[in-house]
């Protein structure tokens, strides 16, 4: 098969790469700048609420959609990537990312967070601590891996979870975020990239690599038992609607915050994420109407979460009616993914991680290829000191091939990875639950406990 | 001793317990239940996937009664849950051999 | 009827105000000040904090109080605002109320957020984006129309709703914020309006409109089938708990963010505020003790929330223990409005949006006259450059003549632009749903949905 | 008993101390600093996030636990004192503690917050209003007696819960927090103390305080009937779920807050937390995994509270990863604690509020001994003006010996003091429930309401 | 075959529970009911809104026994329930046709 | 008449349902139970805490037949509920003194 080919290839070429080249010097930049007591107080703001995001936010949105012997069991696959993805970002993972290193990945000079301290990385943001940046960052490799559990919820076992989720951070997640955010990495338009890419705040390296893994993992792991002729409907829609409304308001952190800084750029990614969350809302809800005659809760907020996922890559580059645009592509786009072509095709991602964070990730990549202008930023200078022209509506439609480069390696990796990491996983601990225990539930089989004990 | 046994809707609880107070019996179980008869249910969506219920919530309520209260109990139920519409439910009686009132060890008729 | 005729007029009226005079220019400010970061992190967390006010706090407040079946209905009528009125603001709403126009609505200069952009407005917040200025603000838009909902929960279309809705924001919400908050404004003390109410953070823009109009709504729709023979107890009281929480911690952001910047007035307003919500739920404690032997949990968190909303009218112009004072008169007054007046007039709040909302915005925005002191508040100036007095222990017991002004002008565009919107919506879509609908909950008949499934 | 002798001396000699020597002068700042905007920003949201620890935080961790009748009882527990602390903090408390006094107790001259306006308290925090040190300092007031109520929960009348926590206010929470914290405190450190402990966020004051408080009314109180024959298993997880994860952004204001300051040793303290409760949780789930055989998510979430609870003293003086290796301490210990000590020596202390506050304060007190370093947090300053060495690691293993006797002061104010109140307490309103009440549920018998009415 | 059906108070669960253990008595059915007697409910208040509730919660316990167990395990519930407080419950006894065994097919007395 | 009571493992509710239906029987009433038999219940841990659970959660079906169905619908439910382990359930047959259908008062296999 040639995916496994080339999974075995880039598994071999990975760890060369992550080595490479440690001694390459950092751009040492002319005069270390300030702390900003604002732009420290907004970056670890948005580092909490971006926490917020995975718990309560997305555990709570998970948990609420799963049979109610799988409470637990969701919501613990989001809480353990806030345990374990923290240790494992400050040892090795923050370094593989943000380090110098090659165009791939980050050598580990920043292991076990040396040299990560009160002095900003310039690189990055000047004007708080290397610290505050560090652990903002972590927020995302936390929720990313998180967000892929969704697809296989239900069916797996948590040591399996574990597992499969941490190598997939390394297969996945540090090489694409050091791609498209990294210094010198091969998609970052700001800091020496080959191609262009542009990603504000995780498009590609949040929503596309999470959910086309996602894709990746549902079809291997294969159906729920029951599924789709059993009736499987959410246990608990308020715990969901909760959930969606803490993503809603984290996700200023994560787009808003991906300015680094207090500054105009912030609120206006901030504008572009409200508006677009509540055109996906309203996009979702037309769609439900016309399709059952009935808006559903559960649409309105699926819906804004998808014009969130869509408008992360965009956020800090569109206008903000680019954003309602986006908003409601996004709604019925990722509702017609959902609603019609999974059930056509079949398989079981169990809460539509593909369905939502894929094809709005993707989507929302290409898009930004359409709509970023420097109107909005202007970071990205010409040779004569001039803003950039972004992306089509700059006159620059080429950016969204770029994009759509940047998609395809996205999905690429994400492909590859999650296979490797499924194999791998399979081997060393076994992946799905006994049917028995997925008939009794993961609460009981896996955590010996109970979500509700109404009649105690 | 009979046992009666109503299935009916759950909105009409209040009005059945008042008439059967009315009456005079006090002593009765209520459990939450769900049928389903010539009822047609309702079809639910989510995520634009369909979900067919057809089992809609009922109470059943149950009370052991002397012989001779029976058929007014029955009537009186029949009369409060009535709304002439399809899934108003059902009235069952059933004979009962004995019953004890555990706090003080009353059997039969009197310990109802 | 005379309130028909006055409604009428009013409805001629406002669309001839609405585009009137919109070349007078602006008063330009003398320099364009820098944008602080420290405010504008300030700013955007505070908006963060008032969408969650309405999403999940408020929500969640009036889900759990409704019965089971009315639970995701009523969660839907505040996310709905969440995402119409988020676009409707973006589109007009925003220049209608903070465009310089005439005394009682601003023009269209800000349509579709043109020239809203990282630049500040000085006119009203100098030192942020002129971005972060208009989402702050839209927060405040979607969570007015959504306290309305409370007083018709359990019976009314959610299309009607969303109508409904729209209409009241043109009739009641935008021209009052206008008049109390916009340049120009009829009531604006700061920016040359004609009577000077002060009006820190909503107590007339807000609570007074919604609880005024949730009044008339209530009346106007009639009571739920069964009530009030039939008990309809709350079906979910922890969900109550966590909303009123939610709401507590939010209101930091409605009411010290009001101050626009992260200054001492904000520090001011913070402290005012959760004294108040603490003296409303002690008052509204001892007030149930003493009528029914037991302080309840739903009393504690009502009067919390009485407390808070109470004090939104003066939070930026009142000393610590004056919030205190305004706090216990809530709790009393409030408890007293809505388990013995309401009781004895029958008609049917059925979330008392009137009773707290409503009367709490009244009595806050006459002890605002009472308690506001250029102490706190040293933002309004005398001709000779010193600090206005404001309120009666400022020696200017007139002030409490200008705020029942200012309430009754609130209270008239209330009723007269709810009833047209009423009747309206009526003649459009009907409003309230069949008793059928009602009797099968909100849940499937609206959304076809269950909130919960705990047997699957 | 030596305790009860011991009481009644602490009994009387507090408030003598507590209104000596008011005259002496503060040290007047050379020069009064300006307000940063930016700091102010970060320390209104730190004191907003700290509210939300307690509600809806801890109140959901704790009444998740509970049997389904006491679930508002519990939550009153906490949202009480939201209400009646902040009353007494802003009449006296903040006064007693953070005004200059003597080595145990402030004087009253910030009584009713007189004095206490925007200008700087420049002992404390020179660049934000002295009403946000004040409010920000009230929310610890706060959850500190709530944390207690989970030792005693389900079974103590609500009026007698209110009169203990505002005695024990008095007795052990005012005073210590002046020597810890308060200009010229006896064990501060940095404002003229006398025995030098590093408390950066209230590893002493708030959770050995409560922690051991929490242990001495358990056994006061006695058991629950039926404990522990009979199972009393949580009635709702995901409640207590979301409340770990809100305590856990929480804790963000409440550790990193207090630098007072949005600066890097905010940032610092920031990632210390975070990577101490991640360390928390991984180290439970691996207790559990090792004795039980499956990792539980009730597991999880206390252990990382353990871990935030026990990094809390050293948040701001240690490195990241000796911030690991305290909160694996943290899990592994507390765990022990709990499941294996408790049950051992069977009293009922039903949410563990010692087991986790409790020894984690401890242990947290010690390790901060160990850790704590100038290279973090150069405050202290040598004679020559050099930073001072802090802890084990800095080469002054003494500061161990100085962090246990810290320890053992708070130990002993809490336990006589609480002698104190439980007795007051017990003689003017008695002090648990009747066992009637008990069986019946602290909702309907204390409360007068049920937290759930599905069938509704 | 008798069913011996048992109202009792909730908190009786596990005593009657393991006091039919001891008894040899395995196999039963409980079901959550509310119920009404001689007991009177409680009052609750919402925002001052009065609410009485007398539907007061009951546990069920069914079990189909064999002719010959009918006495000793009516004695052993009234015994393990009673406080000898009003609301303590009553034991209802019924005849039963038939049992069947879904596992295996077994009918009657050897299905219990 | 007779009622058939099926006492059976949740996840087999739809297959039993599906069953009956294919047999013409519509009318039933389902209540969510626990119970125990054979079947071993699990063990839940709560930080550390051991606790028994030994009442697993069933699913009890009643039926109201006329005499002629009884046979067929007591085979058609052993057939759809067994699996063949422990825990399968039981079915029980009693005898029912009358039906009334509360919309139009019919009586007796009428009413059914
Ligand atoms: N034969 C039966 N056995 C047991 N329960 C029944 C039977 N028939 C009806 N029911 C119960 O009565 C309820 C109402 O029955 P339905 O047929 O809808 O009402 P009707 O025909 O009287 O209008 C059902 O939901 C079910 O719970
Ligand atoms: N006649 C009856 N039929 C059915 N259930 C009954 C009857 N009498 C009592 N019960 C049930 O028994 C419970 C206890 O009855 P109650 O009259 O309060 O107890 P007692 O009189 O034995 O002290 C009630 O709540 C109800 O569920
Ligand atoms: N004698 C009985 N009376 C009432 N219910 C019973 C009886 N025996 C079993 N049950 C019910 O049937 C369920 C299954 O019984 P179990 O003994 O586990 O199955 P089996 O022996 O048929 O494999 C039990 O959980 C209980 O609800």
């Amino acid at each position: 098969m040639s995916l496994r080919t080339l999974a075995v290839l880039a598994y071999l070429c990975l760890p060369a790469c992550a080595f490479a080249q440690t001694d390459s010097p950092l751009p040492s930049p002319a005069a270390v700048p300030a702390i900003s007591a604002g732009d420290n107080a907004w970056m670890l703001i948005s580092a909490a609420l971006v926490l917020m995001m995975t718990g309560p936010g997305l555990a709570l949105f998970y948990c609420g959609l799963v049979r109610r012997r799988n409470v637990l069991g969701t919501m613990m696959q989001s809480f353990a990537m806030m345990a374990v993805v923290t240790l494992v970002w400050a040892i090795c993972g923050y370094s593989l990312v943000f380090a110098e290193g090659n165009a791939f990945l980050g050598d580990l000079r920043f292991a076990f967070l040396h040299g990560v301290g009160a002095a900003p990385n310039a690189n990055y943001a000047p004007t708080i601590p290397h610290l505050t940046f560090m652990i903002y960052q972590m927020m995302f490799a936390i929720i990313t891996p998180a967000l892929i559990t969704g697809a296989f919820a239900e069916r797996v076992k948590f040591s399996s979870t574990l597992l499969f989720s941490l190598i997939w951070l390394f297969l996945v997640y540090f090489p694409i975020a050091h791609m498209v955010w990294g210094i010198g990495g091969y998609l970052n338009p700001f800091l020496g990239g080959k191609i262009p890419v542009f990603d504000f705040a995780g498009g590609t390296v949040v929503h596309i690599t999470s959910g086309f893994s996602a894709l990746v993992t549902a079809i291997w792991v294969g159906r729920r038992v029951g599924y789709p002729q059993e009736p499987m409907p959410p246990h608990n829609l308020v715990l969901s609607f909760i959930g969606a409304c803490l993503l809603w308001v984290g996700w200023f952190g994560f787009n808003a915050g991906s300015a680094l800084a207090a500054s105009s750029l912030a609120s206006s990614a901030f504008v572009a994420t409200h508006l677009a969350s509540a055109a996906g809302a309203v996009a979702w809800m037309i769609a439900e109407r016309i399709r059952n005659g009935k808006p559903g809760a559960l649409g309105a907020i699926s819906g804004a979460v998808a014009g969130l996922a869509t408008v992360t890559q965009g956020a800090g580059f569109v206008q903000p009616f680019s954003a309602v645009i986006i908003g409601f592509i996004a709604g019925f786009v990722c509702y017609t993914m959902v609603a019609v072509v999974k059930a056509k095709l079949k398989y079981d991602d169990t809460l539509d991680a593909f369905g939502v964070h894929g094809v709005g990730g993707f989507i929302g990549c290409l898009l930004t290829g359409v709509f970023a202008t420097r109107a909005v930023n202007d970071t990205l200078k010409l040779a004569n000191g001039q803003a950039a022209p972004l992306g089509a509506v700059d006159g620059n439609p080429g950016q969204i091939l770029n994009q759509l480069i940047g998609a395809i390696i996205g999905i690429v990796f994400a492909v590859v990875g999650t296979l490797i990491a499924l194999k791998v996983t399979s081997l060393a601990l076994g992946f799905r639950m006994s049917a028995r225990d997925e008939d009794q539930g993961m609460d009981l089989s896996l955590h010996g406990e109970e979500g509700y004990n109404f009649d105690s | 001793m009979y046992k009666i046994e109503a299935i009916i809707q759950p909105h009409k609880l209040d009005d059945v317990r008042n008439a059967l107070k009315a009456l005079g019996i006090d002593g009765l179980t209520v459990t939450e239940v769900r049928g389903h008869g010539r009822q047609k249910g309702h079809t639910e969506f989510y995520r634009g996937q369909e979900y067919k219920v057809d089992l809609l919530p009922k109470r059943k309520i149950e009370m052991v009664v002397t012989n001779d209260r029976k058929d007014e109990v029955i009537e009186t139920i029949v009369k409060a849950a009535q709304t002439g519409k399809i899934g108003d439910g059902k009235v069952f009686v059933y004979d009962v051999g004995d019953a004890i009132r555990i706090r003080n060890e009353d059997r039969g008729d009197a310990a109802l």
